[in-house]
């Protein structure tokens, strides 16, 4: 009923990856966000990754929690295995399958709200353990499914964009992945199609937890004028004869920098977002540095984007464990079971 | 010194009143196994407070030639060597019965009655003057009790020994002072008092075939058998030694000598909310993958245990209940989770329970947990408890069929995706059983699908349609239908002689309502026996209940669980039920059953 | 234009689809509420999906001039506005009904039914001519159909315009162009077809002392007349708006209109455990506290409930039931959480549930429900649902008696401390009662204790004595027996006739239940009707089951749980009730009430 | 049965503080802690601090989650109201009562394991709400109530001190509350009185959330050779013949060293740990400089204790809320409910 199925349509002629894959084999059912919503250009971005990297489909686990951001597996891959967990609990879904198989590709979605409220504990464990996999968060500043509140990100943009609400100091998931030993730390915007996509394809490589903050508008919540605060203000301050469920059709926001550049992009609301690509020569090898490039560009105003902090040397939760080189799941019953001769001998430790 | 004991030979209760932290778990288990190597039954029950040092901490060891093994409620021989506890313990002794205590600091004007014998030995005082470093005085201590012991029960000193040897088989130096300390206290009381005393041992030959194994060993056991490979959990009393013990066979048996590399595993959550997460992450993807908790994590798991429910992702918990509500009193048992697992989670959901009655059974049941809950694609819960988990139970040898083989239940493999006719469907239902096939991530391409726990129709596409959902809750419950047929069946225990009344029970209450049948039988009222090994309950069971006129519905809960979930789930009256109910956290005593079934029957031999 | 349609006045179903974030909502409601003022009774179920826009969306207004407010299961006027389900919404129409569309993009071959006459309106055409920004013409065009409407059922024009008035009071400029839109669809109607039509209104008189409210906002006035000044909450649909209410109501009424201080303080949670948390902490500081929730918050919470329950910390929840299991169907409504929230946690836990049955009664239960809470110091949980919580219910004005004051129940204060003899002890017990006086931080040195969720004794001191936690817990059972008596009473409703049938349900299924014994009378067949408004259940409920030979236990859950808990908590025999069951997601229908009863009836005839 | 009530001497002659009261006046009941347990010696600091600060004992809440660190709010200021929550749930408590008292003295006392794995999620919000609180994190690396896991702060002292597990980075509290914008982020050691007693008044005084990092050693599973390791190796390696229960009496572990001053610990299994006390003309005003400080000082190997940062000038949650100046438990009712009258006005929106 309220799913759509996309019309699926053969393009002769489309270019193909090295396992022959076209770009539609990359793609997923037809989204249902809002139109404009930026999360619908990082699964644009997914998508080109992932066939360009020429991953099978089929080897990917893409996996989510509750909210827009988490919807979008739904939209791309459509030939992988997903898996939808209840809000805020992706990282110990994701945990499990890692556990489970170390051989599958892991590509994690989530939202502002569903990591940084609900699922932060999950989120910091994640990081700290190291899963090997690739963590996007969809980051827009509130909790777009529920209506607009904010989330614990909210204020991210001017210091002025959200009234008194930004006098909670908001999460950083790049600092605070910084501050948990994150392995891999990158930052982007949902519209700078360039930078994402090797992004993506860097974090699917990364051997360990790879995450990208991808700053993402809500065009329909964040509207300062005509929606977020007229959603309030209808609550708070009209008698509340109507509902307003209206969504006006935005286009989404594109913006092409380049390395070392500052570009300002304008958001629906009229407020603005200062971008800095990290330049070419930035070494994101020493974590000191890096928090220290960040702090400082975060006082001029500036939000640094790029690939932040990578260190590959580190183990991942296998690499800890020491777990064997075959996925767990493919482990015959033989070697699993250790028989009924040592069950008579090893019993004899209970007389 | 008063000998006012009547002539008990393997037929008595010890306790040890100790102070937590001082090693005396070591004596305790010692004097324990060295009984049970006597071919005379045992059992040992830990009363530990919530606490690592300084806190009263009590042992009871129940030696019974008959081999029951629930707590009599009697106490024939104390030995206090708690100050801080003297006068509750002395008080706690049976008429008859007799107190040692550490006279190294005499206490004649405290600790005296003048119908049980008091035996002082110097416990300290001897073992100050043979040891040096203060610490190995604290631990020799409780070896000089050990031998006393065996002087007053008649012990054999040979069965001390090899268990000692065997114990510090790594550290040989330290066989030699234990056995020494052990020699202080015999030495000691066969010089001071007439030993043995009329309570005391003989050999016999009861306990081939048996051993003396705790609950979450066991269960750890089975899920090593059962070939789990990842295990997540957060640590909670008293669930903590399940996965410790996996751990440590796995590290014995699942640990390539040569690399090191492990196949298995282990996660230790950042809370339970992860641990189940993990869990079916882990079963999602085709691992077997368990996760044990206690009271307040299971009620944590619960919006994860309703999502696997509906997603249809096996996993498998074990709940070693403590007492609750709310945190409760974690070292001390009790049966308060059994509504909580059966309706886990908010909405229509229900789940498999597993009901393990002992050790023995903690590892046949988590075999068979693992099997059903991939057979049925759901979550199944084995609800042991404090009492089975963490004491030390005598019980028959388990076996293994080297025949077995997982059941991994409806895994389209693959090969039989790719010769699939159409698309692959995640919640169709081809067998009328209620179980819809699944592939493992990474298989095949056209194998995949998506897991949510929202609306999704027999396609697993999202749904919001009245219908489409409908069709998936109505299978599920088809489905459950299904598991009433492959849940282990209750074991059932009739009298020889015709009865209308039975005993409906569940776990650890089986020691006592066994011996309390058999005392009741010595009284001419005979009772049949069914004890629940699964909910959903199995056709046996409500034929149990069908042919009995009266069922008395024995567990350990204040607002009687089971008795509901019988109410519910079956059309027996309830008018017919009665609860027998033990709820103070110790381990259900035999006598609380014999004495609401007598009166009951006495009630009616008056009407 | 056919006419098949027999002539309805005042009695009819119209519903609209639209497209999701189309502000379809507030054209809808001013139709609804167009109708109310002209005193006809009428309600407004809204189906939505989970998702901002995009996505097809369903409004449907019952008007009844008898006031029956359930669904009927026929729509005699579509107005189809979703090109995406045009043929659904076709097939939906009763046979005889109208069906309105956009004929800007005429359809006449899909869109064709014999049976039913179809309305084409070019209200996309009519408005894009009109209207210039591309964000007008969408929102245009509903008040367009809105005007369509208003000539085919013959809605008072200066009732809109009233309406719209106030709508846009604070945006004139708007109310004009408004009302053009309305104007452009009314003319075209009239111009083209021949209005009104049968199927139509005719003003009444039966609204007034009436209002068109939704439950969320009842309850949250519930909470602000009930003095709630602390509000903690993570969002969740479908219970998200009722914090929205409370914040609204507070700004209006709590905040100083000179300095902007607030007495209220509202905590946006991150998440559901800490939500329950931050009301239990507050309440233990004696502020009155809530926290409104769904399923998954529920679950999320049992933990946290049940240490509430054991440490005697009064609570309200407010749980808007939505379709579980698990994630479930967001913006679909169900009875699903009723074993949840009665016994929600693990251990012996058991908690007092109310169960408003329209908006009214969630404005006088959430008042209800604080007092509860102080008087028995445990957790209340309001069970709503998304059909009462956010739907608008017509209902009677709500009414306050300016002499109540908040029962705080038991609650020392520092001056009553101060002149106490010996110490405090927060957990005993001086009138029988079960409930235990308790102190608030702060307030006096004497009045002090430890909140804790472990073992307890009844002097608050930490305990793993068995006795001393049977005894606390045994007195929680008395407190719930007391609770028994305190909890509002259910509603009953008797036939004229005598009656040995009853209808025993909960909630939203009254209107339904109402319709259909009404219809059922007609056909002879006369119930009586027992709304459960509590859990524990009170002594009138197991009266009222006690005169009936059978009982139908109506609810919108799959596992029949308000039966399931009859069959636990009373002695009513469980072969006497029958469920009647609606667990699809939509409000409940009142045909399946009148066809399982009357199934019976006809089976019993003939038997 | 198992609390122990502590005898009361009074002892006349004690010094008496502004309110008249003496120090037994600020002490709880006997601790059933570890012989040698740094949080006693956390528990003696509070007393300590508390009856100089003069606070009136019964205006004090105290609050904890679950572990042997949150049982010690039992043995300090036994005429205060106390809530021991569930476990890692205490800061939502605190905000309750926060929120309701905004007059009450909110004392927490948690663990790492506490705070840092189940809880630290409600920590991060608390923090973030900045509500007016001390919040001291009794430190030891290990779960000790359950017998000595590694928790997420495990590895805080020498690099290899834990073996393996030293490979998952620990989760340090400083360095979290520091990038979640904590408004008072201290450290110290549990044995170092001189430090510990002033930071616990200062956190006290302070207007917002105030953290104190305390290294604690648990001596009984931190006890490389006697404990842990032996605890692991019985259960690991050994046949399980017997329990191992034995917790051998230990010191508690004293330190008293100057400000700008680095003194080596030597902890109980033999490892050390290097403290840095921050010197006098240490500002930590600035959170840019604090990170970079405490960062420098890791590297060398060194714990930097003392008051790393404090803003006095971010408002508290009730600040951000504007919530009224008397506690809201305090309001009248009548000031609550806004009356039968405007009941019935209200309600003609609703027509
Ligand atoms: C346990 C639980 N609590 C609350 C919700 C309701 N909920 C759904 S999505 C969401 C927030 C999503 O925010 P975010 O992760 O930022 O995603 P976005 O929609 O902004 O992309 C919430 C609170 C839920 N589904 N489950
Ligand atoms: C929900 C829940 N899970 C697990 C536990 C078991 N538990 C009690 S204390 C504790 C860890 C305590 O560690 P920490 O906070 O570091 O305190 P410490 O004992 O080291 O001072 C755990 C896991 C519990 N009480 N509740
Ligand atoms: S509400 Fe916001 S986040 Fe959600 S789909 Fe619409 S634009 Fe995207
Ligand atoms: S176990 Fe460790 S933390 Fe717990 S009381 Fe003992 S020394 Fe302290
Ligand atoms: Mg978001
Ligand atoms: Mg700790």
């Amino acid at each position: 009923m309220t799913s759509i199925v996309k019309p699926r349509i053969v393009h002769h002629g489309l270019s193909r990856n090295r396992l022959g894959l076209t770009i539609r084999d990359y793609e997923g059912g037809m989204s249902t966000l809002c139109a404009g919503c930026g999360h619908d250009s990082v699964t644009a971005a997914i998508i080109q990754a992932l066939f360009e990297l020429a991953v099978p489909p089929h080897r990917v686990a893409k996996m989510s929690g509750i909210g827009c951001s988490s919807k979008t597996p739904a939209y791309f891959l459509g030939a992988s295995h997903s898996f939808n967990a209840v809000h805020g609990r992706m990282p110990s879904i994701a945990t499990g399958a890692a556990a489970a198989n170390r051989e599958l590709y892991l590509l994690g979605v989530s939202g502002d709200g569903d990591s940084l409220s609900i699922g932060l504990g999950q989120f910091a464990h994640a990081v700290r353990r190291n899963i090997d996999m690739l963590y996007i968060i969809e980051n827009n500043g509130v909790y777009g499914l529920t209506k607009g509140q904010f989330s614990a990100s909210a204020d991210i943009g001017t210091a002025a964009k959200r009234g008194e609400v930004n006098e909670q100091p908001p999460i950083d998931p790049v600092q605070l992945t910084m501050a948990l030993g994150g392995t891999f730390v990158a930052r982007s915007f949902s519209g700078d199609k360039d930078q994402l996509v090797p992004l993506i394809k860097a974090g699917m490589r990364h051997e360990g937890f790879a995450m990208i903050d991808v700053l993402s508008p809500c065009v329909t919540f964040n509207d300062h004028e005509a929606s977020t605060k007229s959603y309030q203000y209808t609550r708070e301050h009209s008698h509340e004869v109507m509902h307003t469920d209206f969504v006006p059709p935005m286009p989404g926001i594109r913006v092409a920098y380049e390395e070392g550049e500052v570009v300002p992009i304008t958001m629906h609301d009229g407020s603005r977002l200062l971008l800095r690509k990290v330049s070419d020569d930035y070494d994101p090898h020493s974590r000191g540095a890096a928090i220290e490039y960040i702090r400082t560009h975060q006082r001029k105003g500036e939000i640094v984007t790029g690939l932040l902090f990578v260190d590959e040397s580190e183990p991942d939760m296998h690499g800890i464990n020491s777990t064997t080189g075959m996925p767990l799941n493919e482990l015959g019953f033989r070697s699993l079971c250790p028989g009924k001769r040592r069950l008579a001998s090893l019993q004899r430790r209970y007389r | 010194m008063p000998n006012h004991a009547k002539s008990r030979i393997n037929d008595f209760v010890i306790k040890l009143a100790n102070v937590n932290g001082t090693g005396s778990a070591s004596a305790n288990t010692l004097l324990m196994k060295a009984i049970f190597r006597m071919g005379i039954p045992v059992t040992g029950k830990n009363f530990f407070p919530s606490n690592i040092q300084g806190l009263p901490t009590w042992y009871e060891i129940r030696v019974s030639r008959n081999g029951y093994l629930a707590r009599s409620g009697s106490v024939d021989i104390m030995v206090a060597m708690n100050q801080q506890t003297y006068s509750q313990d002395l008080d706690e002794v049976s008429p008859g019965g007799t107190l040692i205590y550490d006279s190294t600091w005499p206490r004649e004007s405290v600790i005296s009655r003048p119908d049980i014998a008091i035996v002082g030995i110097p416990l300290a005082r001897m073992c100050n003057e043979r040891f040096k470093s203060a610490r190995v005085r604290i631990l020799m201590k409780n070896m000089a009790y050990v031998g006393a012991l065996a002087a007053l029960v008649d012990i054999e000193l040979k069965v001390i020994e090899k268990l000692v040897r065997e114990m510090f088989a790594s550290k040989k130096a330290l066989i030699e002072s234990n056995m020494e300390a052990i020699a202080l206290g015999y030495d000691y009381a066969n010089e001071h008092f007439a030993c043995p005393l009329p309570t005391r041992l003989k050999r016999l030959n009861k306990t081939a075939g048996h051993i003396m194994i705790d609950g979450n060993t066991a269960a750890a056991l089975g899920c090593v058998y059962a070939g789990a490979t990842v295990g997540a959990w957060y640590p909670i009393t008293p669930s903590t030694s399940l996965m410790d013990a996996f751990r440590a066979f796995c590290e014995e048996y699942r640990k390539d000598a040569n690399t090191g590399e492990r196949n298995f595993c282990v996660v230790q959550a950042e809370d339970e909310l992860a641990a189940i997460g993990i869990v079916l992450g882990a079963a999602w993807n085709g691992a077997r993958a368990f996760t044990p908790t206690s009271g307040p994590g299971l009620s944590l798991m619960s919006e994860f245990i309703g999502f696997a429910y509906f997603a249809e992702v096996p996993a498998v918990l074990f709940d070693v209940q403590r007492v609750g509500p709310s945190t409760g009193m974690p070292t001390r048992t009790q049966q308060g989770d059994i509504l909580a697992a059966a309706y886990a989670s908010h909405g229509d959901t229900r789940h498999v329970v597993l009901f393990p009655g002992d050790p023995r059974e903690c590892f046949e049941l988590s075999v068979a947990a693992f099997d059903l809950a991939d057979r049925l694609q759901t979550p199944v819960i084995v609800l042991s408890d404090l009492d089975i988990g963490m004491n030390d139970w005598m019980c028959r040898e388990f076996e293994w069929d080297p025949a077995y083989r997982p059941d991994r239940g409806k895994v389209l493999n693959p090969k039989t995706v790719a010769r699939l006719r159409g698309r692959f469907h995640r919640y169709v239902d081809p067998d009328g059983d209620g179980i819809a096939p699944r592939t493992i991530p990474g298989g095949h391409p056209k194998g995949s699908y998506f897991v949510r726990g929202s609306g999704h129709n027999r396609y697993g596409e999202y749904t919001e349609d009245s219908n489409e959902y409908v069709e998936v809750v109505d299978r599920l419950k088809r489905k459950w239908a299904t598991a009433a047929k492959l849940v282990p069946e209750p074991a059932i225990r009739r009298t020889r002689k015709p009865a209308s009344w039975g005993i409906v029970s569940v776990g650890s209450c089986n020691s006592a309502v066994n011996e309390a049948i058999d005392r009741l039988a010595a009284k001419g009222i005979h009772v049949n026996y069914c004890r629940i090994r699964a909910f959903p309950f199995s056709s046996k069971v409500t034929r149990f209940l069908d042919r009995h006129d009266y069922v008395f519905v024995v567990e350990q809960n204040r607002d009687a669980q089971l008795k509901s979930l019988l109410m519910v789930e079956t059309t027996y009256p309830a008018d017919r039920m009665h609860s027998i109910l033990s709820y103070g956290g110790l381990p259900m005593d035999y006598r609380c059953v014999v004495e609401a079934i007598e009166e009951t029957y006495l009630e009616g031999v008056a009407a």
